[in-house]
């Protein structure tokens, strides 16, 4: 046994003791639990992985549901590719918790925070090490439980509060279909466990695999923020700034891919739905860098960043290069969360500011931050050998030998993304400062898992995920190709220069030709309207047929006319009928003996019948 | 012999009930409702009841007659008033009684006709020991009720009685 | 021989040996009570005042039956009736020894085994209270009331704990039955309920002390009759034969207790220790020490009628200690013995408490039941069922 | 073996203990005799289930009648404490004049 069940107690048991007893402790006392469960967790995790071989570990812990033939039980599993999540997860999850420390030092409810966190620790694990989609939707519901609850953590906001709920709405439709596809596969495999499903996958009509697969991805859309579900992971960013790196980056939005990926067997016999999963990616990867072209808040910048890149992740899970989407969720789990830390530092440093008109010239005051962030921004744009070009340049390869335009766009939202990043960095970091606030450096243990995460997202790419997962993917791994390389590598050098031209070499011209655009530049802006659209065409009818139909037609007509109804004539027998309510028991008592006569008689008689 | 017993025990009762009935004192009501008890305790021995018997004796005359004799000397209840009448009650209730007696033991005779005679000692089940085994497999879960339904009997009495209510 | 001759037969020798032992009961209590405290006691009548119990019960048979005016006559004339009768009913379930046989019949040293004979006696014993109840609310006296009100308050409180004290050893006999309750307990001291592996009785059976210290109403639970509060409590409106039922009542309510403990946790008629070492020599060897002792004291006489009636004591201890070696009454009387030693023992612990402990006030007294004795016993209950379950 | 009664005693036996509690429930005042009356009837009820047990030869019956016991103890100790409550309050013991829960 390698007891894997303590990789996700021992969060559990932070979250369960803080939670409970948070509020008497003091706030070092609550850091060495919420950071010292999730710690020692990576360290029982990496213990694991390290004894971890080519066959899989399976522990059974005890039956949770047994009906009939069915039977799903409570079962973790280590393999490589949950090894790779596993480290992921608890590694970026401990940096995280060390950052929060200081990014959440002077905020009301803190032990509330850290009991979340290592809740959402807990769940995210239940996730990875789940050996059956039960299991893993068990972990799925409660991210997003976390997800949720975090979102929503500074609850007297309304715009989080309500952020919160859109989140939770919106990952509703996703779980539908991940439920009907789990009902789906109970209905023609007769169980929910990976290894018994993966099995019988071959024997199965292509129409049902490919329902399955479409509803799994369904899923994975909602939780993945992907096209048409996305909407809510920008909003997500009312939360605090380690939550968005934490979960609305580096590891719960991954789920979806790592869902995609963990069903492989099924999407390798359902090509058609596999294709649908490429052209979600490509076009939500390119959709949403084009709206991180203008958005001013950071931290939305890298919100739609965030969507593009699991975009990424989706296109080379869908043209077959699974090992590439987690090895490119691996090394954006590293700069993006990097990212996000860097933003939240430099929120921080400005006491909350979060618009990048107010920000410039932060680079001389705030210079930890400043390096780690560049380091992260130039892993994003894949400039080589930092850790994201790797990655992206396998997805790239993979897209050309799929479909050559697939590679022409993604190279050009590559070049987009690198674009957008150097301009948040050049309006934040350079030029003339526009704020009032005086800027300071963030503390040691703010600025210690920025320079950590710095480390990965430069050297992260040389963690060979491709090789690692040879064996695990039986899918042919596309050449290399030199010219191809090239050609993204030089998008991305592309993007920089532009950025650099517009925002440093001639401020102003991005201006000039945002107004030369104007009707272009606004749709962008505003998001292609996609939240308006959806209000439209589904929240206000939504409300307006609650108003109507079940308010005023069902409640107000129906219950309530029935309710008043039962009262009005309840009052008039109740005007006869009170005449026996004398106040005197003992009258009472002989109704009851008149009525028990009754009874004795019919019974009496229906016995003598018998 | 059980004839005997029986109709000794059968007449002590009925007197006793009537005695709780006819007594305007509550003390004699009690001490006679104390002589029921005592005699159906005798009657369920002859029915095979053995625990039941010495439950009967000890719940109900041990711990229920004795609050009540304890209420009654607490509250020093005298004889009962002559006031307050219940139109209902008087007219209606002596007819409806004697119809309640009259159907209740033309079913007894109808459905359970003389054959079927008590013997003592016929029935051997009804030991300690299987009322416990019963009351702790078969039964548990009504078992584990009542004692719920005791400690909210203890709460709701302590809280009644309590003098600032 | 008849079923029914020898039931009667058997039930007169037990109540002409229970009345006996009332009667002479309280004159050892007078006795043991007078030396603690450093007097003489009865002295006049009969030697040693041996005859004071005789002359009492004749004071008390011919004095005037009084029933005061105002009392509510049928119930004041139950009361005592009752108590006396339920005192004495639960004697007949009480197994006193083995089997014996007389004159060819083999019969029981008890009267009835029941099945449900523990049962019984705790039935018996919780009607007890209506005597004493009934008496103090009959005798239209506020004293009395407020004794009847104390007693009725009291025997039920304490009646939880002595329940609870009696279950802990049952969960080790596995019995209702008295009989069986002490044949299981066969074999020496360390067999006996209260040292017995794997749960020794010894807090449940203070407990059982305890509490039937009050269920008798005796020191230092006597407030029902405190005479310094409440005049003589219950019984202040009785008087001659109707009194004398209260006093035998609570003398015989001591005799049910002492052997009940003799029976639940001492091994009832069981021996000290096995008789493969000579413990059937036990008795022969106690009554020849006292009957030595008493010579020697004759031989040395403090007052003039000594010098005869201490050695004719001495002779017939010594007597006595050789009928216990005839093999043919040893195996009746050795058990016999050994439950008289045991109850008797008891009894002599309450006298002794009597005379040296001084009266609870009723707060404490109430206190120390729900507070003390009850939790106390439930944890005994709880512990013993866990070690007999987990062995 | 003939010489014992029918079950049939036992159950009209029951039947008229049981009119007898419903009398002393109609035609008395006292909320105490009342209440005694409730328990007459609860023990009547007792017997008939002791002697269906016999019938049957089971110990259900048995059972049943252990947990009316039960109830009624619970019920003794509630309802007498409202009795003390009542009394303490209009100081009458007599049900009709505490008749204030009416139309």
């Amino acid at each position: 046994m390698h007891q894997l069940w303590l990789i996700p107690a021992l969060p559990f048991a932070g979250f369960l003791i803080n939670g409970i007893l948070g509020r008497r402790f003091s706030k070092s006392t609550v850091n060495a639990i919420a950071v010292g469960s999730v710690a020692i967790s990576f360290l029982w995790a990496l213990k694991t992985v390290l004894g971890l071989g080519e066959e899989r570990i399976f522990e059974h812990y005890f039956d949770w549901i047994v009906a009939g033939g069915f039977q799903v039980g409570c079962d973790f599993a280590v393999d490589r590719l949950t090894a790779v999540m596993l480290l992921v997860v608890t590694g970026v999850g401990s940096l995280i918790h060390v950052y929060s420390v200081g990014y959440m030092a002077h905020e009301g409810g803190y032990y509330r925070f850290f009991a979340y966190l290592n809740l959402f620790m807990f769940f995210m694990l239940t996730l990875v090490l789940a050996a059956n989609y039960l299991l893993l939707f068990v972990g799925w519901e409660g991210v997003g439980l976390c997800s949720y609850l975090l979102i929503g953590f500074w609850f007297r906001k309304k715009s989080a509060t309500n952020a919160g709920n859109k989140a939770f709405i919106v990952n509703r439709i996703g779980d539908f279909g991940f439920s009907l596809a789990m009902l789906m596969i109970v209905i023609n495999f007769g169980t929910l466990d990976f290894a018994t499903v993966f099995q019988g996958v071959a024997g199965k009509p292509e129409p049902v695999l490919t329902t399955i697969a479409l509803l799994l991805l369904v899923g994975a859309c909602g939780k993945s923020a992907q096209f048409p579900l996305y909407v809510w992971l920008p909003d997500a960013m009312e939360g605090p700034t380690p939550v968005s790196a934490l979960i609305h980056a580096a590891t719960m939005v991954t789920a979806g891919v790592y869902m995609v990926s963990r069903s492989f067997p099924i999407y390798l016999h359902a090509p058609s739905a596999l294709e649908m999963v490429a052209y979600i990616g490509l076009f939500t990867a390119a959709f949403a860098a084009t709206i991180g072209l203008v958005q001013n808040d950071i931290k939305k910048v890298f919100a739609y960043s965030t969507v593009s890149q699991l975009g990424y992740m989706f296109l080379g899970v869908g043209t077959g290069a699974f090992s590439a989407g987690i090895y490119h969720l691996m090394t954006h789990a590293f700069f993006k969360a990097l990212l996000f830390l860097g933003a939240g530092s430099v929120i921080h440093a400005l006491s909350g500011e979060q618009d990048m008109r107010n920000m410039g010239g932060l680079r001389t005051k705030i210079p930890w931050t400043f390096w780690t962030l560049l380091m992260a921004a130039i892993a994003i744009s894949g400039v080589p050998p930092f850790a994201g070009f790797f990655s992206k340049d396998a997805i790239l390869v993979s897209a050309y030998h799929h479909a050559p335009w697939m590679y022409w766009v993604g190279t050009i939202t590559a070049g987009l993304t690198a674009f957008y990043v150097f301009r948040a960095m050049f309006l934040t970091f350079f030029g003339e400062y526009r704020g009032h606030e005086h800027p300071h450096e963030s503390p040691a243990v703010m600025t210690l898992p920025l320079a950590g995460l710095a480390l990965l997202s430069i050297f992260g790419g040389f963690i060979k995920i491709p090789v690692w997962l040879e064996k695990f993917f039986p899918v042919a791994e596309a050449p290399e190709e030199t010219s191809l390389v090239l050609i993204s590598v030089a998008a991305g050098a592309i993007g920089i220069l532009v950025a650099y031209w517009m925002y440093i070499a001639k401020p102003g011209l991005a201006d000039s030709i945002s107004s030369r655009l104007g009707g272009l530049y606004r749709l962008v802006y505003n998001k292609y309207f996609v939240d308006e659209i959806y209000d439209a065409a589904v929240v206000k009818p939504v409300v307006a047929g609650s108003r109507v139909v079940l308010w005023r037609g069902v409640d107000a007509g129906l219950i309530d006319g029935a309710v008043n109804g039962v009262g009005s004539t309840s009052q008039g027998f109740g005007g006869w009928l009170k005449l026996f309510q004398s106040g005197n028991i003992r009258s009472y008592a002989t109704w009851v003996l008149f009525g028990s006569i009754i009874l004795l008689l019919t019974l009496g008689l229906i016995g003598a019948v018998r | 012999m059980d004839v005997i017993l029986f109709l000794i025990f059968a007449i002590i009762a009925v007197v006793c009930a009537v005695n709780v009935v006819v007594q305007t004192h509550p003390i004699s009501s009690a001490i006679s409702l104390i002589g029921v008890m005592g005699s159906l305790a005798v009657l369920y021995l002859l029915l095979g009841a053995e625990f039941l018997a010495m439950a009967q004796i000890i719940v109900y005359a041990g711990a229920v007659m004795v609050l009540f004799i304890f209420v009654i000397m607490l509250l020093n209840a005298g004889t009962e008033a002559k006031r307050g009448r219940s139109l209902t009650a008087q007219l209606l209730g002596l007819p409806l009684l004697i119809a309640f007696l009259a159907l209740a033991s033309y079913f007894s005779q109808r459905f359970y006709p003389g054959g079927a005679a008590v013997h003592f000692g016929a029935f051997k089940g009804g030991t300690a020991q299987n009322i416990g085994m019963a009351l702790f497999t078969q039964y548990l879960l009504p078992f584990e009720v009542t004692s719920a339904l005791i400690l909210i009997a203890i709460v709701g009495a302590v809280v009644l009685a309590r003098k600032e209510l | 021989m008849n079923f029914f001759l020898l039931s009667v037969l058997k039930a007169a020798v037990v109540a002409f040996v229970l009345l006996t032992t009332l009667a002479y009961l309280q004159w050892v209590e007078r006795k043991v009570i007078a030396h603690i405290q450093v007097r003489m006691g009865p002295y006049r009548v009969g030697p040693h005042g041996l005859l004071q119990p005789l002359a009492d019960v004749i004071k008390l048979i011919t004095k005037e039956d009084l029933i005061p005016p105002h009392v509510n006559k049928f119930v004041y004339l139950l009361a005592p009736f009752l108590a006396v009768t339920m005192a004495l009913i639960s004697i007949s379930v009480i197994p006193f020894g083995t089997e014996i046989s007389i004159f060819g019949n083999t019969t029981w040293m008890q009267l009835t085994d029941l099945n449900v004979g523990l049962l019984f006696i705790l039935a018996v014993s919780s009607m007890g209270v209506y005597g004493i109840a009934l008496a103090g609310w009959s005798s239209n006296n506020k004293y009395s009331l407020l004794g009847g009100l104390r007693s009725s308050a009291q025997m039920i409180s304490y009646e939880l704990p002595l329940s609870i004290a009696i279950a802990s050893p049952l969960l080790l006999v596995n019995t209702l039955s008295l009989r069986e309750i002490v044949q299981a307990q066969t074999g020496s001291i360390l067999h006996w309920n209260i040292l017995r592996l794997p749960a020794p009785q010894i807090i449940s059976f203070f407990v059982f002390l305890i509490a039937g210290f009050a269920e008798t109403n005796r020191v230092p639970f006597d407030l029902p009759e405190a005479e310094n509060e409440l005049v003589a409590g219950f019984h202040t409106e009785y008087s001659s034969m109707k009194f004398a039922a209260f006093f035998m009542a609570e003398y015989a309510n001591m005799v049910t207790v002492s052997c009940m403990t003799a029976i639940l946790f001492l091994g009832g008629w069981q021996p000290l220790f096995s008789p493969a070492w000579g413990s059937n020599y036990v008795p022969t060897a106690i009554f020849v020490i006292a009957g030595l002792i008493a010579i020697s004291h004759g031989l040395n006489p403090a007052r003039r009628l000594d010098r005869i009636t201490l050695p004719i004591t001495g002779v017939v201890f010594l007597l006595v200690g050789a009928v216990f070696l005839m093999p043919a009454v040893q195996s009746a009387l050795i058990p016999l013995f050994w439950f008289a030693a045991k109850a008797g023992a008891i009894l002599f612990l309450y006298i002794w408490i009597r005379g040296t402990l001084p009266r609870f006030r009723y707060d404490q007294l109430m206190n120390f039941a729900w507070k003390v004795l009850f939790p106390v016993a439930l944890a005994n209950l709880l512990v013993t069922g866990l070690i007999v379950a987990l062995t | 073996m003939t010489s014992g009664p029918p079950l049939a005693w036992y159950l009209i036996l029951s039947a008229v203990l049981f009119a007898l509690g419903v009398a002393g429930f109609l035609f008395r005042k006292s909320i105490i005799t009342i209440f005694m009356s409730i328990e007459l009837m609860l023990n009547a009820v007792n017997l008939s289930f002791v002697a269906f047990s016999y019938q049957l030869k089971q110990v259900n019956g048995h059972i049943f009648a252990f947990f009316v016991m039960v109830v009624a103890a619970a019920e003794a100790a509630v309802g007498l404490a409202i009795i003390l409550t009542v009394f303490k309050n209009r100081e009458t013991l007599n049900v009709d004049q505490v008749n204030s829960m009416k139309y």
